[in-house]
């Protein structure tokens, strides 16, 4: 159905009535910057974009695949693309640089990453991580790593040793790492399929530590917003429809997602159990299919702290700027 | 000391990839069977493992790799315009060369990832800017080669030239450039491999095709796929190859004058 | 007189523009996309320690692989030239390693070699040694039948036709080889960081460019375009001094 | 025409011209205060020992290098306007040919920078391949060429575009008698033909004579006029010439007037 | 020597010896069965018209290039062996110089190449720096000298190596009358001292009747012997032979059967 919701200019509330009323209007194009190459992490965009939701909205989607060289802040301020997946503590350090940034969407409720240690070295507990080698991702995804340790009583800036992992996890299985970071998504899985057992894994959870970050968002420009508002509701209400779709028909969306994957790159099954785990992160237990893309103020408040807190940023985050929960709510 | 006849010199190269291959299997088998080391797949699979996922997979390499190619092929072009145009700029006065060089050097030393959001910023059009991306990869063995030949030009020859009072055109035209061009096809050869690398760098920039999106896939899902990650790697190492003889076809068919290529040892002189 | 500070005036000129926003103005560029100069330099003050130990990090790789991989490029191309019948194809595979992007190198360099410098300088190596095959190749053959003669008139043996004609003849090329590869390996030594290095200026960059960090990631930046030169210019005074009649003639 | 010079135009004239090589500290002054003109449709050769500054003072007529000190005025202008003016043809003391082009490429070199039409200069080039005798080789590269052959390429390439003045720097110096004397009647008719003036470097006395109406001797280190020597046996050369008395005797004298020059100098000879 | 020719001992056989250039379908036959022998210490100088293989015959003999038939013995040896003992030096038709070495590094590359000690040969390249002339220009670089000076080099480089045969391709042409007799007399003399065998080109007809033994002369196209000629002056060559009668008479005669060839050749000149 048809909100009219609270917007800036005439202009666009005009075009946003006549667009949801009249089917044989053009299309709008957006397009959708990811954080990564095509897999089931963005099957909520993948699946609104093959069942129509997009098109439902008036809307003509272009899904961007991201890569490592990608900065997605920086496509989105450019005009590359509207809406871009990124990670809401990155969203922060980059708006504190100046970037003009805000999200307008919340994907992923929970933290993803996992620490990973194998039960043969003896790290069962964070405290016996004190002096080891722990590999992360950098960029702003280390700094959940500064609190965990923090919480559990070691001092982040002296008692671990924090090194680079790269985006496979042989420093991990050639005992270069002692502990690593792992998504539940894809690393967890990786490191299971090469063999090691669960059984011999220890497993440490953000989350649980209470020290959680909250991972992908959905940004957008902040004057691009205030200019088209009314399309940035309909691709929002789209994208999370879609999500919602994806994970009541797992089979389906793998499918979908499976289209847009570079053949040969990944298995189905694969991306079975990445969406599987995606589900539980958008839509963890509690979460009713309306709140799919909130912004859950607690969550929203612990990632700004701990940015504040290890220096991520330099000035306290001014959340109201940061998110616009306005797009979410003009249902 | 002539080149072999390109025939020749074909089956030359199949001898040696022959040897190598060999070698990676025995090297293979090293780390494997004698050495036992940790992750001998990540450090260097059996060749033959590689090959029957690289067979399992033809279909999809040959056609990611084919796209690729092609995109290194435009960015080759690119590139090599824009170095050789760059080396006759700088050739045409010791003051212009002294200035552009040190930008020239400087602005290898911009990752993509630093350009990117500029390019980008600039040009708002992502085809274009990629365009630009593998071009920037690609220019510099050019330029620099390029310039070298433009440089080797015999004193006397340019003497003629002024002599005949040619315009800068003409002396370019009829003397410097063919001068110039065993040391352009020098950079040009550096240069066709080099733009396999940055087309796969600018998959990087986030494509939905290519060698390069399919080499990361590869090593980010881990060891299901260490194979097909070697695979790419031999992948982009043959269209290098490709892309090199046919630079060493083109010169000797577009530069028969060059000593080396000349059909009997000596003129009268 | 002119000609000769000219360009330093350019690059004057060129730093003052960028400094008033000429660029951005020019390009509708924003600072977080690109800093001014003022930032930059006050980026480099701030972080001076850490950036001098990154850039010695650094350097350690680029010097280490440029050597290396030059060393090992140019002896490739002695030998092929030695047996040019067999050597043109074994400089045809060396040439087209040239083809294997960072990405690929990195990972599979990081599990020979470790997480540390050994794996940028093994980077770097693969990297600058196919150009100075391919160029020193090309320079050791392509020598005019005369000189060849004259050579072989005396009985020459291959090594001194090696030794006093075709290394010569060679130099030219040779310098070119070692001009390409400077940059190289310096943005081979950095890019290179960006996969698995926990030090060094590649590894800030990418660190800090992710976090809108431009300042400080445009002086990782500038840090390496003034190394580039820097050695650059080294490169060019050591082929006058080894190439005097050349130099002379100009 | 060389028995009364005043009559005559002036077509070139040097005056007071010092030629020094070299930076400050290592210079070497190789001509020193040349002053001589050149007249209209005059022949002049230059003789001096080797490395006397012969080709040097050709390269400065043709403005290829610029004299340290007095000057050059060529049709009352500075020479650069009658290179400008592409008003003379040069042949080199090497051949200097373009090794990409074959020897009908190089000979057509000068045209195709006049931008003439290619058309058109086909007759011509195909009349000089005939005149130089390498008809039956326009299509070899240079290296596939002897010495001579390839001197008589640039000889081609310098008269196909018919300048009035001509700068020839011992261009039969490596050919044989028979093929040298048939350019030398050749040389002297298109002279004649198209009232060119030439300036001729050659270290054959003999040559110099034959060909001649004036005859500059230069000393060596610095490079100073000696002797001028005109030769006065009208405009009519020929094989009686060669043969005939006078002709000796001129030959003679210059070669002795050569002899004591180059004898005094001789612990410097070169 | 030249009287009684049988009695020699013969240094190089040359025998039925062809050359043709080029692949299948554009062959050129460049030399066509050239018999000849030369004796120990003898001067036999090659005449002929431009292109018509002089330099090629002299590579031949010196094992640069192998004759397409027919066979060349020196020594009682294949060239290959003579060439690899270094029995012999060549002065190319070009200079050949090394654009890195100074004047007197080119002169010392033989010297360096056949492995001997630069103490030992400091007073032997001195020595030749002043034969040719050039002790002033030692360290200069080859793109600093004149052409004539370039070759002056070039016979140093070759005399360097004192080798009991001498190849030389016009090492002569580009230098003046003075300069050149005076080359002509040290040649003479090294030849006699050293009892040097040489074959030597050149365009020069009083030039190879003052310094020869005896002269071939060639006929072009393809290259072939036209007739040899015994010059009969005896060792002792002075400038009073220059200019006796019967100099000029053996001059006379050679030129003559040198036109005849040539002209009856005129149509394929070259
Ligand atoms: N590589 C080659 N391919 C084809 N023809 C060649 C080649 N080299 C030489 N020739 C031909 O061989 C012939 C003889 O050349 P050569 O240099 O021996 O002549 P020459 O007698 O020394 O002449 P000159 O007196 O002009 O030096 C020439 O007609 C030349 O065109
Ligand atoms: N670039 C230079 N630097 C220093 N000296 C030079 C340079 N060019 C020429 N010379 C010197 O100038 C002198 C004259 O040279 P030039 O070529 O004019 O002589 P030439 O009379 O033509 O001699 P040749 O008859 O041998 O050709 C020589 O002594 C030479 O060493
Ligand atoms: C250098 C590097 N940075 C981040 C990640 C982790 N990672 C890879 S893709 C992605 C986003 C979607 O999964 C994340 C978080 C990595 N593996 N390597
Ligand atoms: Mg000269
Ligand atoms: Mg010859």
């Amino acid at each position: 159905g048809s909100v009219k919701s609270v917007s800036m200019s005439p202009d666009t509330s005009a075009a946003a009535s006549t667009s949801s009323t009249t089917k044989n209007e053009p299309l709008k194009k957006l397009k959708i910057q990811l954080k990564w190459v095509p897999q089931a992490q963005f099957a909520g965009i993948y699946a609104a974009k093959e069942k129509g939701f997009y098109k439902d909205e008036g809307i003509d989607v272009d899904i961007v695949p991201g890569g490592p060289d990608v900065i997605i802040e920086q496509q989105v301020v450019n005009g590359a693309a509207d809406l871009g997946v990124s990670s809401f503590d990155s969203l922060l350090v980059n708006r504190d640089n100046g970037l003009p940034l805000v999200s307008v969407a919340q994907v992923t409720q929970k933290s993803s990453y996992r620490l990973l240690s194998k039960k043969s070295t003896g790290i069962d507990t964070p405290a016996k991580m004190k002096d080891k080698k722990i590999g992360t991702w950098m960029g702003s995804q280390q700094f959940q790593v500064l609190a965990f340790m923090e919480k559990n009583g070691l001092d982040p800036k002296k008692d671990i040793q924090l090194v680079k992992q790269g985006f496979t996890m042989d420093q991990f299985f050639g005992d270069q790492l002692d502990v690593a970071t792992a998504t539940i998504y894809n690393e967890y899985y990786v490191v299971l399929e090469s063999g090691v057992k669960e059984e011999d894994l220890n497993v440490f959870n953000f989350d649980d530590a209470g020290v959680a970050m909250l991972e992908d968002t959905l940004i957008a420009k902040k004057d691009w917003v205030d200019k088209n508002r009314d399309l940035a509701v309909k691709a929002v209400r789209a994208t999370m429809k879609g999500w919602i779709y994806a994970i009541e028909h797992q089979d389906e969306a793998v499918d979908i997602v499976m289209k847009s994957v570079t053949a040969g790159s990944t298995t189905k099954q694969h991306q079975t159990t990445m969406l599987k785990a995606m589900a539980k992160l958008v839509k963890p237990e509690g979460f009713t299919n309306d709140q799919v893309g909130s912004f859950v103020d607690e969550s929203v408040k612990r990632t700004a702290d701990i940015a504040l807190q290890y220096g991520l940023i330099k000035k306290p985050a001014d959340l109201k700027a940061s998110l616009d929960t306005t797009i979410l709510a003009a249902k | 000391m002539k080149w072999a006849k390109p025939a020749h010199q074909g089956a030359v190269v199949a001898v040696w990839i022959a040897l190598l291959l060999l070698l990676w299997e025995f090297i293979a088998w090293l780390l494997h069977a004698l050495m036992l080391v940790k992750l001998p797949d990540s450090k260097l699979p059996y060749l033959h493992k590689v090959i029957i996922s690289l067979q399992d997979n033809l279909p999809v390499l040959i056609k990611q790799g084919l796209l690729t190619f092609g995109n290194a092929g435009i960015g080759f072009l690119i590139g090599s315009a824009i170095g050789i145009s760059l080396a006759i700029i700088m050739s045409l006065s010791n003051t212009v060369e002294l200035t552009l060089t040190p930008y020239m050097v400087a602005s290898q030393m911009i990752p993509i990832i630093g350009l990117a959001p500029i390019l980008y910023g600039i040009l708002h059009d992502p085809d274009l800017s990629r365009i630009m991306m593998a071009g920037y990869v690609t220019f510099f063995p050019v330029a620099i080669n390029m310039l070298r030949g433009l440089h080797s030009v015999q004193p006397e020859q340019i003497e003629l030239m002024r002599s005949l009072a040619a315009s800068t055109w003409h002396s370019y035209l009829k003397l410097k450039l063919p001068s110039a061009m065993p040391g352009l096809f020098a950079g040009l050869k550096i240069s066709a491999p080099l733009a396999i690398t940055a087309s796969i760098i600018v998959e990087l920039m986030g494509a939905p095709n290519g060698i390069g999106v399919l080499m990361i896939s590869s090593l980010y899902y881990g060891a299901a796929q260490v194979y097909m990650f070697w695979s790419t790697v031999l992948v982009s190492i043959a269209i290098g190859l490709v892309s090199f003889y046919l630079l060493v076809l083109l010169e000797r068919w577009l530069t028969p004058w060059q000593p080396e290529f000349r059909e009997s040892g000596s003129g009268g002189t | 007189m002119i000609s000769k500070s000219f360009p330093f005036l350019f690059g004057l000129f060129f730093i003052f523009v960028w400094q008033f926003h000429g660029y951005h103005f020019l390009f509708r560029l924003e600072r977080y996309q690109l800093p001014i100069p003022s930032d930059i330099v006050r980026s480099i003050s701030d972080n001076g320690e850490i950036l001098l130990i990154y850039t010695l990090y650094t350097g350690i790789e680029i010097v280490g692989g440029f050597l290396i991989g030059s060393l090992l490029g140019w002896l490739a191309a002695v030998a092929a030239s030695y047996r040019p019948q067999a050597g043109a194809g074994g400089i045809t595979i060396l040439a087209s390693m040239n083809a294997i992007p960072i990405v690929a190198l990195a990972p599979i360099m990081n599990n020979w070699l470790g997480d540390g410098v050994a794996s940028r300088i093994g980077i770097v190596s693969v990297m600058t040694m196919a150009t100075m095959a391919v160029s020193t190749y090309k320079g050791l053959q392509s020598i005019e039948s005369t000189y060849l003669e004259l050579m072989t008139s005396y009985a020459a043996s291959k090594g001194q036709i090696f030794l006093k004609l075709r290394l010569p003849k060679a130099l030219p090329a040779i310098f070119s080889a070692l001009k390409i590869n400077m940059s190289t390996s310096i943005i081979g030594a950095i890019v290179g960081e960006f996969f698995i290095a926990s030090r060094g200026l590649g590894y800030l960059l990418s660190d800090q460019i992710r976090l809108a960090n431009m300042p400080l990631a445009w002086a990782c930046i500038v840090i390496a375009a003034i190394a580039g030169i820097f050695l650059y210019t080294i490169i060019q005074l050591l082929e006058r001094t080894c190439m005097p009649w050349s130099v002379t003639r100009r | 025409m060389s028995s009364d010079l005043s009559q005559q135009k002036v077509e070139i004239s040097v005056d007071g011209v010092s030629m020094i090589f070299g930076k400050k500290g290592k210079q070497a002054t190789v001509l020193q205060d040349i002053s001589f003109d050149v007249y209209q449709n005059e022949f002049v050769s230059l003789l001096g020992p080797s490395g006397c500054g012969k080709s040097t003072l050709l390269r400065l007529m043709a403005d290829l290098l610029q004299p340290s000190s007095g000057q050059i005025i060529i049709q009352k202008e500075h020479p650069r306007e009658v290179r400008l003016r592409r008003k003379f043809g040069i042949v080199f003391q090497n051949p200097t040919l373009f090794e990409w082009r074959t020897v009908r490429e190089n000979i057509e070199l000068p045209l195709e920078v006049m931008g003439q039409d290619r058309s058109v200069y086909r007759t011509v080039v195909d009349q000089l391949l005939e005149t130089v005798g390498l008809m039956k080789f326009k299509d070899y590269y240079p290296w596939q060429l002897s010495g001579g052959m390839q001197q008589r390429v640039a000889i081609a390439r310098a008269l196909s575009l018919d300048p009035p003045i001509l700068f020839m720097d011992e261009p039969f110096s490596a050919l044989d008698e028979f093929t040298k004397e048939k350019l030398h009647y050749e040389l002297l008719e298109i002279k004649r033909k198209t009232n060119k003036t030439i300036v001729f470097v050659t270290h054959s006395i003999p040559e110099a004579v034959f060909l001649s109406n004036r005859i500059l001797v230069l000393s060596a280190h610095p490079g100073r006029i000696h002797s001028i020597h005109p030769v006065e046996f009208g405009e009519e050369r020929s094989l009686q010439l060669r043969e005939s008395a006078s002709f000796h005797a001129m030959t003679a004298s210059i070669r002795n007037c050569f002899y004591e020059e180059s004898g005094t100098n001789e612990h410097q000879m070169g």
